[in-house]
């Protein structure tokens, strides 16, 4: 074989062993995903075959030897409509099903585990509950619906894994979501997609699906030893949010056990979700978004916390399910060492702070959909 | 009867006629300060090739990088600059003046009776300031070039690159300029110029579509050219629309910039659709089928058009609500498509078909634009759109829309009108020689990239997986292939302004008011104003016609 | 086939009688010249529609979301002048107006009454905007030029927890916002006061020109035209006032 | 459409029997006097606590202004259907594009089900 050209060698070599023709079905939407490209694929090739068949048959049955005069022909409304109606019916059902798909690519169930990532020139940072960090890779194990929020810190990035068929956009200063719930264990493509820069065909990663006992071991393996909202909480306390956010009766905040997932009305007169985006511009932005019933006092944090900063607040304001850890917060901020901390002498205030908001509008926190 | 329909003069006696629009004046002054919508069109066929040269090297360099997996050619910035230029060249100084500048403006005025465009000063200036964007292509590429890819994603395009995005931006706003008054041009000359008799129903297909197209001109245009300001003003005051750290929106600018960029590829195409429906008719002398349908077709492409432009920002994050309707909206506008690929299809039915150079192009267009056109569908579809687009699957749709689908018919419709603009015949076995290499490399460099797409290769990596690399060498050599494809017009047609034979007025024997007259035309088109009597594609009127002319010869 | 033109059999005789010299070689008449560019300058129009539509987009989506922020650095310009420039806009469109219905009447000595009044109004328009400027210079409202955000407060409210914040600073991450109101007002009225200039260059050639009688012969085409780029500018003004300046004076 | 139409007016306009039609000057006179009030009507309105409809009523003494002028001042009420039709077609974009650009801003906040 020595005599064969070593690139036409090497080409026949990965011809044989590495041709792929077909990206792997490792997610649950993917076979979903694929039937639609293929009847797509289908129509396609019945609506290609139709035209070159016609041509050809056209170009044979009336070619000028064969057929030296030409008929004159208006047209004919019957068939224009028949063109017009049936690739409009066709277009249609692939619109109604390709939305139907959409919308399950892109609306998480309730029960599904949240995973951030953030996106940066050029890496991709995954942030997990339990607090492992990531940089490129993403381990997430089988049979697990799996929920991303994406944000991006510089330019916009996109998250794809063909193996999903799952893509979506990383766009700074708006948290994006996606999510998939892998069905084979294996290694697959992380692309960034949308082109951000010089090293955009760099800003490449692995995505290893594990069996949930692999997925345990590595999740016990890669601990940081503190869990997200574990950190979200010492970035809380260290901001001094509970200076105000304290669940006092004369909390100058409003206190913020039970608020994610929670209706809250706004001083600017309309009603918003506090789902993550939410939650995360009122750190940024906060006369923004101001509750009502509450001062336009809070400051901005634009600047002061990275966006894996924001995104533990953010977990830790999730996972807030009782004031009482914001109680507990109290007690350790006076361990810190910043003696600044203003907190009302006597920190035992009552339970009964409503949240946000005086009447019952807390109840619809648990049962909803939460993005 | 032979073949074909090229009815040629006695070559040992005829001669191009002495005066025409060519040699009315000499010198360079005589062009450079004309207002003749010929010599524009001449003048713009010659930058625009030049352009397309450039391009179309870069192009090269792309496929050649992409050889290998490694970034061994050239480092991943030089690649990303590589990529910019060849999309900003190709779209906004090629693709987007390829047939309107060339043969729209040469032949519009010609098939509606009119001495010249309504607006000959503005036409030149469009030609000025489609040079001076030109130039400052040019310009960036000599200083450096550019590396936000040709859609100037913000925040990349403001905050993060430190290359020559103003020089850029301002040669797109120039040649964006440039395209607006050719459309504004055009859409006065049809509505105001026709000759007595010359109603819209007569009107050439090829002049529908034009009109069309230059709507989409006029009014989409501007909206670029105010995002450009806006990236302009972001870079240099720091003024935060788009700059969400400023409370800006990067989703802005994909919208203002989509608002132009989606109607961008039906003034692309739409002219190129103008030219297949002249092909068709002739080479198989019959009146287009369905004439009305066809026509409003293209006023429909061109309405929708205009409503479909978020399906660019599927998943960047834009309300559900909205890709619903832009979902919809896209799937209505492939409808006018489909509509006229049938229409084309049926208009050879019972016809008398021959099979010169430009019907090769057409046949070509019919194939890759049903491709293409069904691949859009693919990705106007929001779920498949989540994984195909932003892959090569975008890549190859739109190549074979824009390549496969403009490309032809601008081939086609070179050869077509070329005896009428030169006077002189192309060769016609190497042109299609030339037009089925063109045909084979096309299909060989695209239609791995829809598997490369499907497999989930991004767009725009100078490096990739190497289990992408056969499909990758099989692009690359088909682009060797098309290359070669595309060389060989340039040099016979340059030929044939020498050596090429004497057409005559009507070598194909169609019937547009272009075939009537001498070729070359003179200056003034018509020695007399004409008065449209019969229906567009009336091959009967040209068979009454030519016994007339014999018999008074007689 | 012959070198003449197969369909000239019964061509309309082109119309030798008259030619004025406005008219250009490749019209039929002179009407069909008048229309062409009335018609062509219409269109021109349209793309400025849409050139200043996208910065319209603009404002509609930021004010809509930084509505505090947006009232109170609208109550940062200027009212008077703000109206007085809208009276004299409006006042030159008219005057501009009567210049065409001069041109029409083929009154000499009136046209270029009115078109020395539009002039000076345009003049006065702008001088106007430049002591608006020179304002906002000053104090700093310049987006991009050591903006300061000193002088902005809370608007007054409803909520009556929010009384007592009002006249006190605006929230760092609001006030921070009025910079793309005033971002958003450069742009608009600075595209807008572009316009204004170019027009008024244009204005200065035609008193020339009409002084010289080139209007009265009932080539009107020009003056029309010109009227018409006037007019559009006006209208362009008239959304930008309410927009730009009367954002909830009340608060 | 009104190809049509607009025809028959191009072939009137090129047989030279096109009327050009002169407004007379108390109907300029008329609508300038009318536009000032309107200025400060508009002005007025600013001050008065309307809620919601501040923006409205400023937007709609707007258009009133603006479509006077469009109709008397540039003339369009004298003119040919194909300039009605252009200024049409001009305004549709327009609202093209802030509409849907505006659908889609409003419509995130509707959730994202």
């Amino acid at each position: 074989m020595d005599h064969i050209s070593p690139v036409i060698w090497q080409f026949l070599v990965k011809w044989l062993t590495n041709f792929a023709l077909f990206p792997p079905e490792a997610s649950k939407i993917a076979p979903q995903m694929d039937a639609l490209y293929f009847f797509m694929a289908l129509v396609s090739l019945i609506g290609l075959t139709i035209v070159i068949l016609l041509v050809t048959s056209f170009c044979i049955l009336y070619s000028r030897e064969r057929h030296p005069v030409a008929e004159q022909i208006e047209g004919s409304t019957l068939l224009e409509a028949t063109w017009t109606i049936i690739p409009l019916g066709l277009f249609l059902v692939m619109f109604v099903w390709g939305a139907l798909l959409y919308f399950r690519i892109y609306t998480p169930p309730a029960n599904a585990m949240n995973i951030y990532v953030v996106g940066k020139q050029w890496m991709w940072k995954a942030e997990h509950p339990g607090g492992q960090h990531e940089i490129n890779s993403l381990h997430i194990p089988i049979g697990k619906p799996i929920q991303l929020t994406l944000i991006s810190q510089d330019v916009f990035h996109s998250f794809s894994i063909p193996a999903f068929r799952v893509k979506r956009e990383a766009i700074p200063g708006r948290y994006t979501s996606v999510w998939f719930e892998a069905t084979t264990p294996g290694t697959y493509h992380l692309f960034c997609t949308q082109y951000c820069g010089t090293n955009h065909s760099q800003m490449i990663g692995d995505i290893v699906v594990l069996t949930p006992d692999d997925y345990k071991k590595w999740l016990a393996g890669s601990t940081s030893g503190m869990s997200l909202a574990q950190s979200g909480e010492r970035l809380f306390a260290s901001l001094s949010c509970n200076a105000c956010h304290n669940a006092k009766p004369d909390a100058r905040g409003p206190n913020l056990a039970n608020v994610y997932g929670s209706k809250l009305a706004l001083a600017s007169g309309g009603v918003a979700t506090a789902d993550d985006a939410y939650l995360r511009e009122s750190i940024l932005n906060p006369s923004q978004h101001i509750t009502q019933g509450y001062a336009p006092i809070m400051p901005t944090y634009q600047g002061q916390v990275s966006e894996e900063g924001v995104i533990a607040l953010v977990e830790y304001i999730k996972n807030l399910n009782s004031d009482y850890r914001v109680e507990q917060t109290l007690n350790t901020t006076d361990l810190l060492p910043e003696g600044e901390v203003k907190t009302a002498p006597g920190a035992t205030g009552p339970q009964g702070q409503p949240v946000a908001q005086p009447a019952g509008q807390k109840a619809a926190s648990k049962g909803m959909v939460k993005q | 009867m032979s073949s074909t329909i090229v009815s040629l003069p006695d070559q040992s006696t005829a001669r191009i006629p002495k005066t025409n629009f060519i040699t009315k004046e000499n010198g360079l002054l005589s062009w450079l300060l004309t207002g003749d919508h010929k010599r524009i069109a001449v003048l713009y066929l010659i930058s625009i090739t030049f352009f397309f040269a450039i391009g179309g090297a870069l192009a090269g360099l792309i496929r050649l990088e992409l050889l290998t997996p490694q970034t061994d050619l050239m480092a991943t910035d030089t690649y990303n600059k590589v990529f910019t230029m060849h999309g900003v060249i190709m779209v906004f100084l090629f693709l987007v003046p390829s047939v309107p500048a060339t043969l729209g403006n040469f032949l519009i005025p010609i098939m509606i009776g009119a001495k010249d465009l309504a607006l000959p000063k503005i036409n030149l200036l469009s030609w000025y300031l489609y040079v001076v964007g030109g130039i400052l292509v040019i310009y960036t590429m000599a200083s450096g070039g550019v590396d936000t890819g040709w859609t100037f994603t913000t925040p990349l395009s403001t905050h993060y690159v430190n290359t020559n995005v103003m020089s850029t931006g301002l040669a797109v706003f120039i040649a964006g300029f440039s395209s607006i008054f050719t459309g504004l041009n055009f859409i006065v000359t049809l509505h105001k110029m026709r000759c007595p008799g010359m109603t819209w129903f007569r009107l050439p297909l090829f002049c529908w579509a034009h009109y069309a197209a230059s709507i989409l001109m006029v009014l989409g245009t501007p909206v670029l050219a105010i995002a450009i300001v806006l990236i302009a003003l972001e870079r240099t005051v720091g003024i935060g629309v788009f700059d969400p750290a400023k409370g800006g929106d990067p989703l802005l600018f994909q919208h203002l910039f989509w608002f132009y960029s989606h109607p961008a590829v039906y003034i692309m195409i739409l002219p190129g659709m103008g030219v297949i429906s002249e092909t068709i008719s002739t080479f198989s002398r019959k009146r287009v089928f369905g004439y009305t349908a066809v026509a409003f077709s293209s006023v429909a492409i061109a309405v929708f058009g205009f409503f479909v432009w978020a399906h660019h920002m599927f998943i960047m994050g834009i309300s559900n609500y909205a890709v619903l309707v832009f979902s919809l909206l896209t799937m209505l506008v492939a409808v006018p498509s489909a509509i006229k690929i049938f229409n084309w299809t049926f208009t050879l039915y019972k016809g008398s078909i021959t099979f010169e150079t430009p019907m090769l192009y057409s046949f070509g267009f019919m194939g890759l634009f049903t491709i293409g056109g069904m691949t859009g569908v693919f990705l106007g579809a929001s779920g498949t759109d989540i994984h195909l687009t932003e892959t090569y699957f975008i890549v190859a749709h739109f190549h074979f829309v824009m390549v496969g689908g403009m490309l032809m018919a601008f081939l086609a419709g070179i050869h077509f009108w070329w005896p009428k603009i030169t006077g002189r015949m192309y060769p016609e076995k190497i042109s299609q020689l030339a037009a089925v290499v063109t045909f084979i490399g096309f299909n060989l460099t695209f239609f791995p990239q829809f598997i490369l797409g499907t497999l989930g290769m991004p767009r725009r990596y100078a490096a990739y997986p190497p289990e992408f690399q056969v499909l990758n060498v099989f692009s690359t050599a088909g682009a060797t292939i098309l290359g070669v494809g595309y060389l060989l017009p340039i040099l016979y047609l340059t030929w044939s302004l020498k050596y090429g034979e004497i057409a005559g007025n009507n070598p194909w024997q169609a019937t547009g008011l272009e075939w009537q007259i001498q070729s070359p035309p003179l200056t003034e088109n018509f020695i007399e104003t004409p008065i449209m009597d019969h229906e567009a594609y009336d091959y009967e009127w040209l068979e009454r016609q030519k016994a007339t002319e014999v018999a008074s010869v007689g | 086939m012959s070198d003449s033109p197969a369909i000239a059999n019964g061509a309309v005789a082109a119309d030798h009688h008259e030619h004025p010299a406005y008219q250009r070689h490749h019209f039929h008449s002179v009407e069909q010249q008048a229309d062409t560019t009335n018609f062509a300058m219409w269109l021109f129009l349209l793309t400025e529609i849409m050139f200043f539509g996208g910065l319209f987009t603009a404002y509609l989506i930021f004010r809509n979301w930084y509505y505090p922020a947006f009232v109170e650095a609208s109550h940062q310009l200027n009212i008077f002048w703000g109206t007085a420039n809208t009276a004299v806009l409006i006042s030159s469109s008219f005057t501009m107006a009567m210049g065409v219905w001069s041109a029409e009447m083929r009154r000499k000595g009136t046209l270029v009454l009115c078109l020395v009044l539009t002039f000076i109004l345009g003049l006065i328009f702008l001088g106007i905007k430049t002591i608006e400027y020179s304002e906002k210079i000053e104090k700093h409202h310049v987006p991009g030029f050591h903006y300061s955000l000193q002088s902005f407060t809370n608007p007054a409210s409803d909520p009556e927890i929010y009384k007592e914040y009002h006249d006190k600073p605006m929230a760092l991450d609001m006030a921070r916002h009025t910079e793309l109101y005033f971002f958003l007002y450069f742009a608009m009225t600075g595209m807008h006061a572009l316009h204004m200039i170019i027009g008024i260059a244009i204005l200065g050639f035609m008193i020339l020109r009409a002084r010289a009688g080139a209007y009265t012969t009932g080539h009107v085409t020009f003056v029309e035209n010109f009227g018409l780029y006037w007019h559009f500018v006006d209208i362009i003004w008239i959304f930008l006032f309410p927009l730009l300046y009367l954002i909830s004076r009340h608060q | 459409m009104s190809e049509q139409t607009e025809h028959a007016a191009h072939e009137q306009a090129q047989h030279g029997e096109h009327e050009h039609h002169i407004t007379p000057p108390v109907v300029y006179v008329v609508i300038f006097v009318t536009l000032l009030v309107f200025t400060a009507l508009t002005v007025g309105a600013s001050y008065i606590e309307m809620g919601v409809f501040n923006p409205i009523v400023a937007l709609a003494i707007g258009v009133v202004k603006a479509t006077l002028v469009v109709l008397f001042f540039m003339g369009v009420k004298y003119s040919t259907k194909l300039t009605k039709l252009t200024v049409f077609a001009g305004l549709f974009t327009f609202m093209a594009l802030i509409g849907m650009t505006l659908a889609d801003y409003f419509s995130r906040a509707w959730g994202r089900w």
